[in-house]
Order: C-alpha cells, then sequence, then structure tokens
C-alpha cells in the first residue's frame, strides 16, 4: 500500500523560509485593492434584504405589489424565484438565502428588492407586507433538547443514534468516536473528575461585510463578483439554486476582507443574481455590519460533559466527553468535529466522545476556524488543568506524559503516523515564558490544541512568460497572504528569484474546480501543485534544451534556474537560462507551462501549546492578558511573518472569544448585540505582543514539509485563559466567555465558600 | 432630510422653530448619524451648529472654563488649562468612544442624547457644570443635572439649544476625576461611571464633595449623602467604604448585554471609593 | 430633495460635489468619487475601516455628513504616498507583514499617520490606544504596533 | 480481510452495524459492496466522507490500494475554517 511521502527537500531552501514582501502589498496600503464592495458596474442597481423580524414564524403571505410599484425599484424576489429541486448538498443553503414558507431565526431573508438607490430600496423593504404566523422558538441549546421544547424542524428524527429514536427532536444527529474500555479505564483511575461546560456562541468577525456584484445574461456569460473564501463553491452552490448551468456562470474573487470561515457559506450571490435576472441590470449587494451579525455565521454555542480518570502518577486511565453543540437552524457537522478533535492530543486506552448536532432558531451556522474544536478543547483542557493541580504535577509535564505518539491510535479512530504533539509540549516546557518566574498577582495558564488540517480539491496553472519570469494562476482566494508564499514555492521550485513570479487568483471559468480556501489547505495544497506544476515545466524546458544541444533529454538537469548538461555523455555545454528557453519558445514546442490537478491527501495534523500570564481585577472580575505565547507546528514556514501572523491572529480570537464574546439574546429571541459596540472583540490596547514559536517538524505529505497553520491557533487559547484566571485567583471558570460579570460573581462565591 | 447649517444660535432656533417633523442639532453627530444610519430616526431637518461663532471654542471666564457645544473632546484633551483645572471632567471626554470620535464628539452632544450611560456626564454633575441654553424665549443657564429626564430625554424644548457648557472656577485644594467600568480597555459603553469632585483644607480634610454615578439608573444622578460621608472626613479607609456602600446603595440598574444587576451594584461601590481616591490624590496636588 | 453641492480638497485637490442631505462623507467618497480605499465596516464608528482625516483629525467619515465637509481639507489613504514613493508606514506595513487581508489597512494607516505627526514617539501603550478604534481581526495587532513603532524610529532619524 | 469501520450517523443506513469485514482490494470495492447491501449508503459515501486507511486520511481515496488486513475508517467529510 502507498504511503504518502512526498517529502523532497527539508533543507538548502533559497526562497522558501525567507520574508519577501507580499505581492499585492503596495495595493493593500495605497487603498487600490479592489474588496467585494469595492466593484461598480454600469447601470448598476442596489440589492437589499428583507429579513424575518421574528425567531420562528409561518410565512402565510408575502405582497411585494406595493414594493414593486414604488419609484424606482426594478426587481423584487421571494423564494419563487428560485429552482424548486436542488442537489442534497444544496438544500440547506436553498432554504436559507431565502426562507421557504418558514422564517427560522430572526434575520432569516424573506425577499429582497433591486432599486436605483440605497434610500429607494430600503423604503421598498418597508412596503413589503409579509403576513407572519409566530412560532414558539428555541434559542438555547439546552433549552433546545428539553422534553417539552418547541420543534425547529416538525418532525425531525435524530440521524446517526442507536437505537433510532422514535421521538421527533431538536437532535439533528448524533456521532460517537472512540475505543477502548471505558469502565475498566475508569474503574483502575485514582482520581475522577467529572464537570459541565458551557460557551456561548462567537462570530467570525470579518471586518468586511458581505458584498457581491452580479449581473446575469441570458445568453450565457452571467458574471458575478464577491469577497468568498471559496468562488468554485459559490458558482457551483449559485448555479443550481438559480438553475443555470455551471459553464454559464464566471465568479471572480475579489480581495477578501476576513473569512475564518465565515465566508465558506453563501447568502447574497444567489439573490444578487436573481435579481439581475429579473431586472435585467447589474445589481450590487453589500450586508450592514447588523445584518452579518443577525444573519450569518456564527459558530456553535455548546453545553458538554467531561469525564476523565488519572492514576496518581498523572496516567490518563480513561476519558468520556458528550457534547451539545447548538448548531443553528440547519444542524451540520461541527459537534462531529469537536468529539473527532476532543482528546487527539493524546494517547488513551479507553475513550469515547460522543457529538450530537442540536437546531434552534439561530442563523445556520458557519464554519469558524478549526470549527468544533476550540469549544471541546475549553472543557478538556481546563478539566486536565484540574487534574494535573490534584496531583501537583506540572501542566506540561502531565500531557507529556499523555501525549499522542506514532503508532498510538487516535481518538478519533485512525492510527497516528509520525506526529508532532510530544516536540510541540517540549518546546513549550522549554520556550522562555514557560522558564521564567509568574510575575506577582499574575497566574499563568496552559493549554494545548489539534486540528486536523486539510487537502482538497486543487487546480492551477504555470506559465513560463516570453522573458522568463512565471505567472502561477491559483484557484482559492488569498485571506492572509498566501499569494507571497505561492510566489515562494515557485520561485524555489524553479530556481528562480521570487520578483520574477506573479500569482494570480484566477476566475472560475480559467481553472478547474479548487475547494475553498479553508482548513487550514491552501499553503499546503496549493502548495504541492505548484511544486509539481512547475516540475512539468522544467521537464518540458529541459527536454527543449536537450533538442537545441542534441543531447539526450535525461542528460539535463536542472539547476538554479537554468538548463545545464549533466552526466557523462551530456557534452560541454553553457547552462541554458529560463529566459533564453523561454525566448526561443516558439521554435521549440511553442508556450511552455505547466499545470496540475489533484484531491489532495496527506496536509498532516498539527498541535499548538499556548501559554499565558494574566491578572484579574478582584474587585471588578477584569481579566488582563499580560503575556502570551503561541507554540506551533508548521512542517516548514514558507513566509515565516505570515505564519507568526496566523499563529497570533488565532490566539487573538480565542483570547476574545474566551473573555468578552458572544452573543447575547432577549428573551423575544432577538439578539441584542448585533455591533461592534457589544460584540465585544478584542481592540489594539486589550493585548500584549503575542509570542509566536515555529516549529518545523516537515510533513511527509508535501514536497518541502509544509503543513496547515491557519487554524489550530484557536484552539487552545479558551483553556489556555481559563487555566490562567484559575492560577490567579482559585476560581475555575465552566463558562465562556468569562467576561467579568461572570467571573466576578464566581470570584464572590469563591471568597464566601472561603470564609 | 434638509441640511442647515445657520451662522447664528437665533437663525438655528428659528430654523428649529419653524420645522416640521423630526429635527436634529447636529454637533459631532457621532449619536445623531449612527442613529440616522441605523433608520432609528430618519430626521426631516439637520441643523448643523458648527458654524454659529464660539461653539468651537474654549474660552476663560471667572476662573472657569466655558467650552463651545461643537468642541471636540480631542480639543479639550488639547487644552492645558481646562485640563488642569478639572482633569476629571477632560478624562470623562477623553473616554467617549476611539481617537476618531474624539475628533468630533461633544460633552454637550454627549449630555442631550442623555444616555444613562454617557461617559462625560457623571464628571459634568460632578463639577457642578451649567449649560447655556438659547431658545425661543431667548438664553439661559441651566445646572447639567436639570437636563436628563431619563433614558434619551431631557428637560430641553425642542427648539432649545445647548449653546456651551461652562465649567467653574474652584478654590485650591480642588482635584477631581472619573472613571468607567468596561469590559475591555476602550470603546465601550460604561458598564457603571462614577465622576467625583472634592475640595480638601491645608490639613487633608475633605471641605466639598459631589459624588455622580453612571449607567446605573434611567440618568446618570448625584449621590445624595455622599457630601455627609465624605466632608469632614481625611478620605480614611473607613469613610470611602462608608460611601461604596451608599453608592452601591443608590444604584438602580438593569440587567443586560452589558452587565448584570449585581455587577453593577458591586462595581459601583468600587469604583466610588476608587475614583475618590484619584480625585484626593489631584486635590492634595493642587 | 434637492441636492447640495459641497466644496472641498481632498489629497491636495479641489474637489467639489453633489451629494443628497443624508449622505456620508464615506457614502460620497465611495459611490461618487471613487475613493473606496475607506472601507465601510459598521456603519456605527466601532472599526475605523473608513478613517480618514478631516482638518487635522481623524475621524469615522461614516459618521460625518458629506454636507458638512464644506471647505474642509480631507485626507484620504489614496493620498498617502508621495507619487510612487510610499510613507514610511506604508512600507513598514508590508516590511512586518502588518496585514493579512487588508481591509482595516487603509484606517489604521490613517490613524497611525496622525498619531505620529502629534507625537514622534510613542510607547507601545500610547500606540495600542491611539489604535484601539481601529479594529483587526487577522493579525492580533502584534505586528501592527511593531510596524508603527518602527515607523516612527525611522522618521524620527531622518 | 479488511477491516471497515463506519461512523455514527452512516450507520442509521446499516440498522446500526458499524464494522464489517471484507475482501477488497481497494476503497471502491469497499464502496460498491457496502453500496449493494445498504442502498440508502450510496449518495453519503460517494459524496460525504472521509476515509482513512491505516492512519492516513484521504480525500481521493478510491484507488488507494488495501493490504489484506488494512484497517478503513470511514469518517465524516471533514471541513475547515
Amino acid at each position: 500500500m502507498a504511503e504518502i511521502n512526498r517529502l523532497t527537500k527539508d533543507s538548502g531552501f533559497k526562497v522558501v523560509g525567507t520574508r519577501p514582501p507580499r505581492p499585492d502589498g503596495i495595493d493593500k496600503v495605497t487603498g487600490k485593492a479592489k474588496f467585494g464592495a469595492d466593484m461598480f458596474a454600469p447601470g448598476m442597481l442596489v440589492g437589499k434584504i428583507l429579513r424575518s423580524p421574528h425567531p420562528h414564524a409561518k410565512i402565510r403571505s408575502i405582497d411585494a405589489s406595493r414594493a414593486e410599484a414604488l419609484h424606482g425599484v426594478k426587481a423584487v424576489v421571494t423564494a419563487a424565484d428560485f429552482a424548486e429541486k436542488v442537489p442534497r448538498s444544496h438544500q440547506a443553503t436553498l432554504h436559507n438565502i431565502m426562507a421557504h414558507g418558514k422564517a427560522l431565526y430572526e434575520g432569516h431573508a424573506v425577499a429582497a428588492v433591486a432599486a436605483i438607490d440605497n434610500a429607494t430600496a430600503k423604503k421598498a423593504l418597508s412596503l413589503i407586507e409579509v403576513d407572519y404566523e409566530p412560532l414558539p422558538f428555541v434559542i438555547d441549546v439546552e433549552d433546545a433538547i428539553a422534553e417539552d421544547a418547541p420543534l425547529v424542524h416538525e418532525g425531525m428524527i435524530t440521524r446517526g443514534m442507536d437505537p433510532k429514536p422514535e421521538k421527533p427532536s431538536n437532535i439533528e444527529s448524533a456521532c460517537e468516536f472512540g475505543h477502548g474500555d471505558l469502565d475498566a479505564g475508569f474503574a483502575a483511575a485514582d482520581i475522577v473528575l467529572e464537570r459541565e461546560f458551557r460557551t456561548e456562541a462567537s462570530h467570525q468577525g470579518y471586518i468586511e461585510p458581505h458584498a457581491c456584484l452580479a449581473n446575469y445574461s441570458d445568453d450565457g456569460n452571467s458574471e458575478l463578483w464577491c469577497c468568498t473564501q471559496g468562488h468554485f463553491l459559490v458558482r457551483d452552490t449559485t448555479a443550481p439554486l438559480l438553475g443555470i448551468p455551471v459553464s454559464k456562470l464566471r465568479v471572480t474573487a475579489s480581495e477578501i476582507g476576513g473569512g475564518f470561515g465565515g465566508k465558506t457559506v453563501i447568502y447574497l450571490e444567489p439573490v444578487a443574481l436573481a435579481l439581475s435576472r429579473k431586472s435585467g441590470r447589474p445589481v450590487k449587494m453589500v450586508m450592514t455590519r447588523d445584518e452579518v451579525f443577525r444573519a450569518t455565521g456564527p459558530t456553535s454555542s455548546s453545553y458538554m460533559n467531561v469525564k476523565i480518570g488519572i492514576t496518581k502518577d498523572g496516567r490518563i486511565t480513561a476519558a468520556d466527553a458528550l457534547l451539545f453543540y447548538q448548531s443553528g437552524c440547519y444542524g451540520g457537522f461541527i459537534a462531529q468535529l469537536g468529539a473527532m478533535s476532543a482528546f487527539a492530543c493524546y494517547g488513551l486506552d479507553a475513550v469515547r466522545s460522543r457529538g450530537r448536532e442540536v437546531v434552534t432558531n439561530r442563523p445556520m451556522q458557519a464554519s469558524y476556524r478549526a470549527p468544533g474544536a476550540p469549544i471541546i478543547n475549553f472543557a478538556v483542557e481546563s478539566l486536565l488543568d484540574e487534574l494535573a493541580r490534584e496531583i501537583n504535577m506540572d501542566p506540561i509535564e502531565f500531557r507529556l506524559k499523555n501525549a499522542a505518539r506514532e503508532g498510538d491510535r487516535s481518538s478519533y479512530g485512525p492510527v497516528y503516523d509520525q506526529i508532532g504533539m510530544v516536540r510541540t509540549l517540549e518546546t513549550a516546557r522549554d520556550h522562555p515564558h514557560y522558564s521564567s518566574p509568574v510575575p506577582a498577582g499574575q497566574g499563568r495558564g496552559v493549554a494545548a490544541g489539534f486540528w486536523f488540517n486539510f487537502g482538497g480539491l486543487t487546480a492551477i496553472s504555470l506559465n513560463v512568460n516570453s522573458d522568463g519570469t512565471v505567472t502561477v494562476s491559483v484557484g482559492r482566494p488569498d485571506i492572509g497572504g498566501s499569494r507571497a508564499a505561492m510566489c515562494q514555492m515557485a520561485a524555489e521550485e524553479l530556481g528562480i528569484p521570487y520578483e520574477n513570479v506573479r500569482c494570480i487568483i484566477a476566475d472560475t471559468s480559467s481553472l478547474g474546480f479548487n475547494d475553498t480556501t479553508d482548513g487550514s489547505r491552501t499553503t499546503f495544497a496549493n502548495g504541492l501543485a505548484i511544486i509539481e506544476a512547475a516540475r512539468a515545466a522544467i521537464k518540458n524546458m529541459c527536454g527543449r534544451a536537450a533538442k537545441m544541444w542534441g543531447i539526450p533529454e535525461d542528460a539535463v538537469a536542472w539547476e538554479d534556474g537554468c538548463a545545464k548538461p549533466s552526466g557523462p555523455n551530456a557534452g560541454d555545454f553553457d547552462p541554458m537560462p529560463i529566459s533564453e528557453i523561454a525566448r526561443k519558445a516558439p521554435n521549440t514546442g511553442g508556450p511552455i507551462a505547466g499545470h496540475y490537478e489533484v484531491n489532495a491527501d496527506g496536509a498532516g495534523v498539527s498541535f499548538g501549546v499556548h501559554i499565558a500570564d494574566v491578572s484579574v481585577d478582584a474587585e471588578t472580575g477584569r481579566t488582563t492578558v499580560h503575556r502570551y505565547t503561541v507554540v506551533q507546528d508548521a512542517g516548514k514556514a514558507v513566509h515565516p511573518s505570515y505564519v507568526e501572523g496566523q499563529y497570533q491572529g488565532g490566539a487573538v480570537q480565542g483570547i476574545g472569544w474566551a473573555l468578552n464574546e458572544g452573543y447575547f439574546y432577549g428573551k423575544d429571541g432577538k439578539m441584542e448585540n448585533p455591533g461592534f459596540l457589544d460584540y465585544r472583540m478584542p481592540v489594539a490596547s486589550d493585548l500584549p505582543m503575542i509570542e509566536a514559536a515555529i516549529i518545523e517538524i516537515p510533513n511527509k505529505g508535501h514536497p518541502y514539509g509544509v503543513r496547515g497553520v491557519g487554524e489550530t491557533s484557536i484552539v487552545p487559547p479558551l483553556a489556555t485563559i481559563g487555566n490562567a484566571i484559575r492560577s490567579a485567583t482559585g476560581v475555575r471558570m465552566t463558562e465562556v466567555p468569562m467576561s467579568p460579570p461572570a467571573l466576578l460573581a464566581q470570584l464572590d462565591g469563591f471568597k464566601q465558600a472561603a470564609e | 432630510m434638509r441640511y442647515l447649517a445657520p451662522d447664528t444660535m437665533e437663525a438655528a432656533v428659528a430654523m428649529l422653530a419653524e420645522a416640521d417633523g423630526t429635527s436634529r442639532i447636529l454637533a459631532g453627530g457621532t449619536d445623531v448619524l449612527v442613529q440616522m444610519t441605523s433608520g432609528l430616526v430618519v430626521p426631516d431637518l439637520v441643523v448643523d451648529i458648527k458654524h454659529i461663532a464660539g461653539t468651537n471654542e474654549i474660552t476663560e471666564e471667572d476662573g472657569g472654563y466655558r467650552i463651545g457645544a461643537a468642541v471636540p473632546s480631542a480639543a479639550m484633551n488639547e487644552h492645558a488649562g481646562l485640563k488642569a483645572l478639572w482633569p476629571g471632567v477632560v478624562e470623562a471626554a477623553d473616554l467617549i468612544g476611539s481617537t476618531q470620535i474624539q475628533g468630533r464628539a461633544t460633552i454637550a452632544g454627549n449630555l442631550c442624547n442623555a444616555s444613562p450611560a454617557a461617559d462625560s456626564v457623571p464628571a459634568l454633575f460632578a463639577a457642578n457644570a451649567t449649560a447655556r441654553v438659547v431658545g425661543a424665549g431667548g438664553t439661559r443657564d441651566v445646572p447639567v443635572t436639570d437636563i436628563p429626564t431619563g433614558v434619551g430625554r431631557t428637560s430641553l424644548a425642542p427648539t432649545d439649544i445647548i449653546q456651551s457648557i461652562y465649567l467653574p472656577a474652584r478654590p485650591s485644594g480642588s482635584g477631581d476625576a472619573y472613571q468607567r467600568f468596561i469590559p475591555r480597555t476602550e470603546m465601550d459603553i460604561a458598564v457603571v461611571g462614577v465622576g467625583v469632585s472634592l475640595t480638601l483644607d491645608a490639613g487633608g480634610t475633605c471641605t466639598a464633595a459631589r459624588v455622580a454615578l453612571g449607567a446605573v439608573a434611567e440618568t446618570a444622578f448625584l449621590l445624595e449623602g455622599a457630601e455627609e460621608i465624605l466632608v469632614g472626613s481625611s478620605l480614611d479607609d473607613a469613610t470611602l467604604e462608608r460611601l461604596a456602600g451608599a453608592a452601591s446603595a443608590a444604584c438602580k440598574p438593569i440587567d443586560d448585554k452589558r452587565g448584570t444587576k449585581e455587577f453593577r451594584i458591586k462595581v459601583a461601590g468600587v469604583l466610588a471609593r476608587r475614583v475618590t481616591k484619584i480625585a484626593a490624590e489631584r486635590a492634595r496636588g493642587n | 430633495m434637492s441636492r447640495l453641492q459641497v466644496n472641498t480638497t481632498i489629497n491636495g485637490d479641489e474637489i467639489d460635489f453633489l451629494c443628497d442631505p443624508g449622505e456620508t462623507l464615506l457614502d460620497v467618497l465611495r459611490n461618487h468619487l471613487g475613493l473606496t480605499g475607506a472601507k465601510e465596516g459598521c456603519g456605527s464608528g466601532d472599526c475605523g475601516a473608513c478613517t480618514v482625516n478631516l482638518d487635522g483629525r481623524i475621524v469615522c467619515s461614516c459618521l460625518v455628513l458629506a454636507a458638512e465637509a464644506e471647505g474642509s481639507k480631507i485626507e484620504t489613504i489614496e493620498g498617502m504616498a508621495d507619487g510612487a514613493e510610499l510613507h514610511p508606514l506604508q512600507r513598514k506595513f508590508i516590511e512586518h507583514a502588518a496585514l493579512q487581508c487588508g481591509i482595516c489597512t487603509p484606517g489604521f494607516l490613517i490613524a497611525s499617520k496622525a498619531l505620529l505627526e502629534r507625537n514622534p514617539d510613542p510607547t507601545e501603550t500610547e500606540v495600542r490606544y491611539w489604535l484601539a478604534g481601529n479594529l483587526c481581526r487577522c493579525t492580533g495587532y502584534d505586528k501592527i504596533v511593531r510596524a508603527v513603532m518602527d515607523a516612527a524610529a525611522e522618521m524620527r532619524a531622518s | 480481510m479488511v477491516k471497515v469501520v463506519l461512523w455514527g450517523a452512516l450507520r442509521d443506513a446499516t440498522g446500526g452495524r458499524g464494522e464489517f469485514d471484507m475482501d477488497a482490494p481497494t476503497i471502491h470495492k469497499v464502496i460498491g459492496t457496502l453500496s449493494a447491501d445498504y442502498p440508502e449508503l450510496e449518495w453519503q459515501l460517494e459524496n460525504n466522507v472521509s476515509i482513512a486507511v491505516n492512519g492516513q486520511v484521504y480525500r481521493d481515496a478510491w484507488f488507494v490500494e488495501l493490504d489484506p488486513d488494512a484497517e478503513v475508517f470511514i469518517l465524516p467529510k471533514l471541513q475547515g475554517g
């Protein structure tokens, strides 16, 4: 059986590992870069969406006649303007972009208008009459699983439960992972702790609201411009929703102002295209921040129970977790990923994790950076911290004692190949932060985290230009500077300067299908495809040099951007640089290109360990983070600055989630904090510098050893902060956010208990 | 909507008097614009008072300072004399929103917006500031404490415009301070805000005191009894504890997305104690 | 609804425009004048992505009526470089990888420039508080703060 | 015999059965065998799973050659953010 081993180079890099300026840098610092809302078209209309004011309501009727009659209104669409039947994989999107008969959450789209300007469009929305029959609703996960909870979907029977339940419920699906004998494991334990944990939903919080510009054309040239993490996904979802062939729609990805998983879901594009189809004019749609909060994302809220047993010398004997994840109005896969990742850091003989996707009257759930993992990680790593305290063991030593190693069966099933958990822990232990004394008045916390990392469908094209420079076309939007890494890998393989490579994000009509920029896949999967494409181009160029020299093709090698004779029969020729081969290409076989198509495997899992020092104001419950360190395996850091950036950014999102972010719902089922004022993401003055320690354990799935780095960094912070608060105050927080009111209540309770 | 930018107060008042429908007075606009873009308020008329002489100025008057209604909080922070005399008012104004907001936001607007959580209002209450109001009946001076009457409501008539806020002169040995509690370090609305103004004699005994609380009731309010607790004391720990207790007891807060009732009650006391200490330190230095 | 004529100086050029009385300065910059460097992230003054310099002070252009800009001098990101020569802050943002997605970058740059004009030698804390009104969700602020400090050092030295 | 393990929700279609032993040289054959026995599984197996063979997770898995004693885990399709 073929083991994946593509590793061809793990030292001697010339371009990979350096920190060149990003190719889109000047556009981005001068305001020239065009994001989703920055595109205009002649005759463009403004599209706006009417959204349900009720968290759950039957839509008896929609009367848009007054809106349609308003001067300046060019089109109104409702659910009736979209395809009736779509493939199973698009069903939820079809119902989410426009409510079909029932509004499932406050903010659910009910109708949309296109008008000559924003003011007219807004006025038109107010003229659409919707007859709602409000229904009982459910917002919180524990309410949703209660016996008598109102049902979000009547008659829904849980999938994946054995035996199959007979009674409908809000539990959409169930899953279970694990191995070994739990009862025996707990029986063998000296100490068993069991705790409940809860987390509130957090939003991805990208600064750029969703935006698109659609231009429908009956002649087969429909165009969409949008900010998305995956324009191929937009095309392949939008086309069937409108009942048009995929080839009739070309989607161009704008620059994207943040995504973090939130722009892997499609909201506006089919609506804008339907409005354009109906009005015959280009239609631009841009969400307000209020719409972003009420109708997109977020990730799950949760209620979890975790039980872990250990021996006195610190060996975990059994671990069990039950996860109820609030999965928005349609359910999904986040609890599954949570259950799979729950204990993935550890090598365990007896382990079980069970996930439940629970539907509620909240927006359709979206992925958020390592979806599902930070939530259960908070529970597991908090409980492990408690257990280490029980036996007075250093938390890193405790984790090292139980760390997953090569050959261990992972808690989600497969047996681990070579993995970096031990080295990540050792690096954290030896980091100057961890060996420094904890400053007076502060507490230190650590936690480990895991993420899978993905590869996936990738198609890229590489063209050698007439002057020997190179253009690489990739099919995944660049959300964090990935174009620089693409150019670096192409330059490395071709042996040419970084500046001689340009990387563009090609539209959907220019390349084969590419999976979305998510799952930490872009640098890994695009990278391996670029290297393979470069190799194809190199082989082609060596062949041409061989012909010109009149020697066998296998007597030509590629070195430093030149074809060179090599071997005993090669003869004596000066190296032929890529520029010369390119210039002569018209007479040696025509244009020179390489391309590569793959469903990339071998992304390689990654581990991270975070360290935080915090202090807590005992009278107000406010937590201040004084020092924070991220240790994580990058495989090979192609552009270390942007790898550090991923570590720092993920950590800060996690710190925000831990301390102050969270959805706040009123008794009426409506969100009360749909803005940046009261959805409190960290601001610059909330934070210290974030130290980023890159470990490089080569991933055998990539020619240069690269592994994904985008997501793991958001996994450990919730528990890291919770554990640091525990060190600083003696209080164990079991709910996120650990906001000042929540923490102060616990501190006061703790003080009273002590007195 | 109409936008008008008169160059006298009288003209502005006349515009408001003649207007039908909803009118808004625009100075920094940091509240009005948010209301307009969110659709909360759809005004028929906006009267921009920034072109009226004096509204952009800070002037010394009888040992105190008169702050024009359109003076942004950033300009207050840059005014050395004002900052030396009323540091608490200036630091409160300096907490309204971001640097960008401070380039626009005014204390007169903060007062008129009548949010219970407005940062500058407890500091103005503690400072015993007065507002000069121009209305249909002419010009009058009104204690700022008389202006907010409820959440989003004031005692001002629809044609009344605040022209300036006056911060009085004060004896030596005086100091003021303002602090608020927010979950982050910036950009939040006060969960609790406390303004304190004190005068101490040469021996360090408190001779005058005003303490005002924000975000813990329908409007900011002066803490009744604060004077009795503080005046005559040396602001020792026991006195400050009594003050904290009185502050907590006076709160009538709500539970909301920004904090719980219990939290606000407790933190009001904590801040009353902390802010009084800061004000006292400043008073000792003056 | 009659439109208003407004005369301004934008990035050194005299520019007059017509606007509806209810339009914001941000609307006009982006939709009428083609200056899309200022971004709308929230429309409520909470994210700073629309930051421009108005008569020497930074403001959220989403909270300024376009009509208020009569007679004003406005600086936007499009005017920050001197021709083809980037401002030191712009260079340092690229050098330090102080942007990932780049949507917040114009706002951060305009705000940072105003800071360094007032305070050429800010502490890390001063930088962080001055920029607290500019949200960045990608970087965790670390590299942004470093870029501003480094640009300040370079500007002091020259 | 190749050991095949199905994750939770797929077991609805197999009457709760989660482990199978079969002779199969490739994943394609595994999927064919399971789909023939349990037609409801076909869509999921073809569209919505990731497959681990002896610990290595594959996206492009159908023609991965299986050792006679290979262990195959059929997992949810993994998705990131």
